[in-house]
């Protein structure tokens, strides 16, 4: 592992760091993995970590006093520490561990939604959101009869910022939407977003799915009041994701699931919740994959964002530049400038699924579909997608046999 | 892995055999593949026997689904409903003549999947598993 | 690892396959594990398959077509059918990974309930709930203006059928009970509480979190609703639990969570639901950990379920003939006949936590407080107990370290 | 690990020097530590100076937390108000004379807790952290 200071960023070395990497999708064909936007590949020292609390400090957590119990919490609230820094959350508490992404956007609709909310109050999305911040929202405006309005997409895969601002006349209780999209890798401007939003007094939710694992992310500088991630998608394993909410928000929203933990006393016919972040955690927690999401982030801290920021950006311009070479092919979103380390296209005649099972053939991993965006995909008129996604570990090589992989594509359907 | 992609399917999926809409018919029915937006549609004319006369499919989707389709098609025709119900999804990878994967399985077997609900009636299903 | 025909259990050779049981707790300590209800301890087998997933398949699953995602999916939906029929359920669609037991009841709360109940209906619970099967009955009771009823537990505790059987005239539209209490040991007659649930016409939900780890459950047999467990507790990891549902109740609920994978197709307003299980899993799931949970039963299977019973009788048996010698010390809950592996307990004018931190001094991890089951213990009037549990890792040898240390607390105190 | 149990600790549970109840007073407190079903009431009286002249607990709890009580009052008899919202986290564990866990942790400052909470009013916590 390189060191974060002045060393270079070594890709090879980085490589060496994930075991997946060395595999052989077939006899001689190595993997050439192009979709880190769906999840990431796993560092060994992040297996290794799950592996070691399994084998030598597994426990349940927070009421134990026994050796195991008391290193199993140490672990799990240290991750939690560790995780919140990482995003420069002002307080560890402030950092709610969920299973995903898609769970802390619905811990926010049913909890904050439901007690804030009410018939006729409108929410603005956008219409670049991954399913994951749509559907919550279509749900709790079925039940409370809320409005939904979104910010339009231009043609070139930014949002309509003139719109925005009409929209917010309306007086948004909420405004939602993504850091960066996962389709057209347009990284939203959200600081000026958010001010507006808080000019307008809405609260402010920004799915991070895409952006927490590719580029330093500052909640306190943002001001934003909600802030989603997953692990999975940052180099740490499935089954954990974050929330981060404002204190006095959080404070004052309802519990979310009842169980174990949340509670302060209970009795049979009601309880005393407890404090947060505990109050929005019931049960059992992932416990080892808290102790994964933790060594992830040492890890991306070890590399360096801002090095991983660079790399990707080397990447996706190599990519676009090379991808002017291939005919009848479109690349969807802004140009390399705007643009995050995610290139979704299309070929003209030839349905996505074609194109990623013939990569497939050769050992590329790319995504095929409408990449859970799929309003996006009815506004541009696509059914289907085909995308290729970066990160830290990927290469020009790895871009070169894509392109190539393109070229067969196309001699196929010739 | 080229020969993944089979000159039939191909061929067929460029320069389809049955593809078309067929107005009046005595079947229509149409589903989606909510994991690619494939969509096709499937009209089919019958004679006073229930033997298939026509048939032809509309829609978008993949090379693998829509060559499907037009295999399936072609080897309906002549039979009746009941000699068509018994259509299997082996018989669809048969005509495809190629190994499928589970996402690509649901796209070979979309137009099977069209034609038998559009015979049985809506909400019957086969299992793509 | 042994067979599950004709030969011995070994303990020696299952204790072989848990790394942590290995550990000395201070030089020369060993670790004495008695806290499994909290969290049992994980083979080697489970944690490697995880290891392994991430080291060889990892991928996003579902709509993936490359050889990676393919494989994960593969293993994911493997991992469901294996857990379908450990406990014998119909089919492999009615088992929707959740969590944890938490999060499957309140999957059951938020989506079954809020369609079904409404103001005046009643709930028929019981005093020996864990939190997990009562918060989210609260809330959702607040709510809706629903009514809470509770099975008494007698002092010798066991449900009181007697009152249940006045409670059911009542027409409770949901009788919701754990399966064996983790506090006293009680293991509920499932099979004839259902019957009778169901000839009123109440549907039935029943917490396994310490069944289905230690005997075999068979649900097709008991003819239940909707039956919760999770994995932590059963061999396996973290951060993943299962629901189990009558398919016709599944397929009506409305979802829970909205996000990717829960959906067949989307527009900017509105959404159609995903067939079960999908219409229940939303976003990313727990992926490695429903792996790492596949091989859990694996592993089960392999020792079998009647010998893991058998074994934990024989350890409960002897536990509570060598605590008749402690002086000043009840034990709570049935005769060992009637009572699974959970030995909780108070000592005359000593607190809970001091017994447990006295034993934690000479290894020995045992649990001490409500246990998550604080109206119990308001019921016994007991401010916390400490409570000793049993796995199918557990000797003859731990038992008696761990009465040596009570009498080592006495001393102490005396 | 017994002498984690100091003499001084089981003496104090067993015979704690300033258990009761005072009525009236000038500050009364009580609260529960969660984890373990541990309830603890302080009552202080005060002089016209704000200086503690008596002060006592009831309740329930472990050794560690009623031990704590015990020695915290015996502490804080002489003192001002101002005096005594300096007792901090550390003082306790100098008392007490033993290191802790987390969880135990709690049990050892909830009668700090308790008392501070009295002083200052209700919604002040010391973090145990
Ligand atoms: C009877 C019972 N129900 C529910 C639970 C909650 O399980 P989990 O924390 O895994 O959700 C437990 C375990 O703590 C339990 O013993
Ligand atoms: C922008 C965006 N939001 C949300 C999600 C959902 O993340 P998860 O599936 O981990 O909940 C994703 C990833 O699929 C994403 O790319």
């Amino acid at each position: 592992m390189t060191g974060n200071s002045n060393t270079r960023f070594d890709v090879q070395q980085v490589r060496g760091d994930f075991p997946v990497l060395a595999r052989e999708i077939r006899p001689g064909i190595p993997l050439t993995y192009l979709d880190s936007a769906a999840t990431s590949q796993k560092p060994e020292t992040v297996i290794q970590a799950m592996s070691t609390y399994y084998q030598e400090n597994n426990a349940n957590i927070h009421r134990g006093i026994h050796k195991l119990a008391e290193e199993a919490t140490l672990a799990y609230e240290t991750a939690r520490e560790k995780i919140a820094r990482f995003i420069n959350a002002p307080a560890a508490d402030q950092l709610i561990f969920t299973r995903n992404t898609t769970e802390s956007i619905n811990l926010v609709a049913y909890s904050w939604g439901r007690k804030y909310l009410s018939a006729g109050d409108r929410i603005l999305l956008t219409e670049m959101e991954h399913h994951s911040n749509l559907i919550p929202w279509q749900l709790i405006a079925g039940e409370l009869d809320l409005v939904l309005d979104f910010i339009p997409v231009t043609s070139e895969g930014n949002l309509d910022l003139d719109v925005y601002h009409d929209l917010l006349k309306k007086n948004p209780k909420l405004v939602a939407l993504t850091h960066m999209s996962n389709v057209l890798g347009t990284i939203n401007p959200l600081k000026e977003i958010i001010r507006n939003a808080k000019s307008v007094g809405a609260i402010t939710l920004v799915d991070g799915a895409q952006s927490v694992p590719h580029f330093p992310v500052d909640i306190a500088n943002l001001e934003v009041d909600f802030y989603a991630f997953s692990a999975h998608k940052m180099c740490g394993p499935t089954g954990i994701g974050a929330l981060y909410g404002r204190k006095d928000l959080l404070e004052n929203m309802p519990p979310f699931l009842g169980g174990g933990e949340m509670i302060k006393r209970v009795e049979l016919r009601s309880f005393k919740a407890n404090d947060i972040p505990h109050k929005f955690e019931a049960g059992t927690p992932a416990i080892a994959e808290a102790v994964g999401f933790g060594a992830a982030v040492d890890y991306l801290l070890e590399i360096g964002m801002d090095r991983i920021e660079e790399h990707e950006k080397l990447l996706t311009n190599y990519t676009l530049e090379k991808l002017l070479d291939v005919p009848d092919l479109t690349v969807l979103g802004p140009p390399a400038e705007e643009k995050g380390g995610v290139v979704a296209f299309y070929i003209k005649d030839i349905h996505a699924h074609d194109v990623a099972q013939i990569l497939d053939g050769d050992g590329i991993a790319v995504r095929a579909g409408h990449h859970c965006a799929q309003p996006l995909h009815t506004k541009f008129n696509l059914p289907a997608t085909t995308r290729a996604s970066m990160y830290l570990y990927n290469t020009i090589e790895d871009i070169d046999r894509f392109i190539a992989g393109l070229q067969k594509v196309r001699d196929i359907f010739k | 892995m080229e020969d993944f992609y089979r000159e039939l399917i191909i061929e067929r999926y460029k320069s389809p055999h049955f593809r078309g809409e067929l107005e009046p018919n005595d079947i229509s029915f149409e589903d989606d593949n909510p994991a690619c937006g494939d969509h096709i549609r499937i009209d089919v004319r019958l004679d006073e026997n229930h033997v298939v006369t026509e048939a032809v499919f509309s829609g978008e989707g993949c090379a693998i689904s829509l060559a499907s389709a037009d295999l399936l098609l072609e080897s309906i025709i002549g039979k009746t409903i009941e000699e068509l119900k018994e259509t299997t999804k082996e018989d669809i990878l048969d005509m495809l003549g190629i190994e499928l994967g589970p996402v690509r399985l649901k796209c070979a077997l979309l137009p099977l999947k069209v034609l038998k609900a559009g015979v049985y009636g809506v909400g019957e299903t086969i299992s793509s598993d």
